[in-house]
């Protein structure tokens, strides 16, 4: 599935698109931290079809996921 | 409120900083409307903060503009409910890069009597500072830059 | 703040309606302050209040205009000492004819953050509101007319 | 002493200035209500040196008079 980044995260990562296969949110955040090694130094929240999650859930694949650094707007 | 009025997402992002003669030409189309008594405006400019000795220029914005939306149409809607006389609501949003001295934010609210227009614009304000996925890259004049965090 | 600055005699009045276009002026002169972060703005508006079948097409603002710059003076004062970090406050108000659907009041604070401005903007608008000498005639369409009173 | 008058008070006067001559505030109240027959009805402060003074006190006839009908600013 396709994972969004932003801000601090994307610049971390060198990138605003990763490409990346979890069958459940536990097992994103994983696979995240093996993709961007700064992530456990770092604030960030995880939105599932732009609605942040903080709980586990299974993923089908066809969700829209974004890794949120702090929010800075106004 | 219809429910059409209700659900239509609005874009609040402009690309690049909010022209004052914008702000004006978005007052001067309200005197028609006589049933309001009182606009409350809040504008968010740019600040040259100098932490550790280095002096923000500019701040980058990006968003999450899908993400971004649909939490401004829920605030948006819930204003609404709150605040009924409410009798309208403005927001921008700048995104790219917005000098210091520049404007980067606006909300503007309107209704027949003060306490409504000027409530609605403090928590909407609030709303948009802590639940819109909008981020800031501070630019130092040093070449260096620091990542914006709302507290 | 210094002594000059504290007690200086502004003229807020201002005859006839305050023009949006002045307002954006106001708001652009600011892009210099690179210490401002939040810009706060009330505006009132004359309203079309019908009453027992009567409209308002316009309030014809007078005031007592020594003791209002007097009390403007005493609150402008006080609002400074409220509110240490507040970069400046600017307000006007119309005399005269003023129709129904154009601004009559502004009120206009600026600070590094918003919640000096905001403060400052309500407690600054409801003083005015409630100590300055401003007496306001209500002209019905019909040719008659009703004294305004603050409650 | 010159009185000064406005908004509905100065409407019902007839006028914007008042010439009276009172030695205390009581008795510049009872001359006014002597030419405003509707000032008895009517909500009204008055204000000497451009301060609302409530309590009675000695008139010199220097001091500047006003009476000021409810506010209605903004």
């Amino acid at each position: 599935m396709e994972v969004l980044l932003f801000g601090l995260i994307a610049e971390k990562a060198g990138a605003r698109r990763l490409e990346l296969e979890a069958p459940t949110l536990s097992e994103l955040r994983a696979r995240l931290a093996e993709r961007i090694p700064e992530l456990s130094a770092l604030s960030y929240a995880i939105a599932v079809d732009r609605v942040i999650v903080k709980e586990d859930r299974a993923l089908n694949g066809s969700e829209e996921i974004a890794v949120l650094p702090p929010f800075a707007g106004g | 409120m219809s429910e059409a009025k209700a659900h239509k997402v609005k874009d609040i992002f402009v690309e690049g900083s909010i022209d004052p003669a914008y702000i004006a030409t978005s007052i001067a189309k309200h005197t028609t409307r006589t049933d309001i008594g009182a606009h409350e405006i809040f504008l968010g400019q740019v600040r040259a903060d100098t932490i550790d000795g280095r002096t923000t220029k500019a701040i980058e914005y990006t968003a999450y503009r899908g993400m971004a939306l649909e939490q401004m149409t829920m605030i948006r809607e819930e204003a609404f409910v709150r605040w009924p006389t409410l009798t309208c609501l403005h927001v921008h949003h700048s995104l790219g890069v917005i000098s210091a001295g520049e404007l980067c934010f606006m909300v503007f609210a309107s209704a027949p009597h003060r306490q409504q227009a000027r409530e609605a614009v403090a928590w909407v304000v609030d709303r948009i500072k802590s639940e819109l996925p909008i981020f800031g890259k501070e630019m130092n004049a040093d070449g260096g830059h620091v990542w914006k965090e709302n507290r």
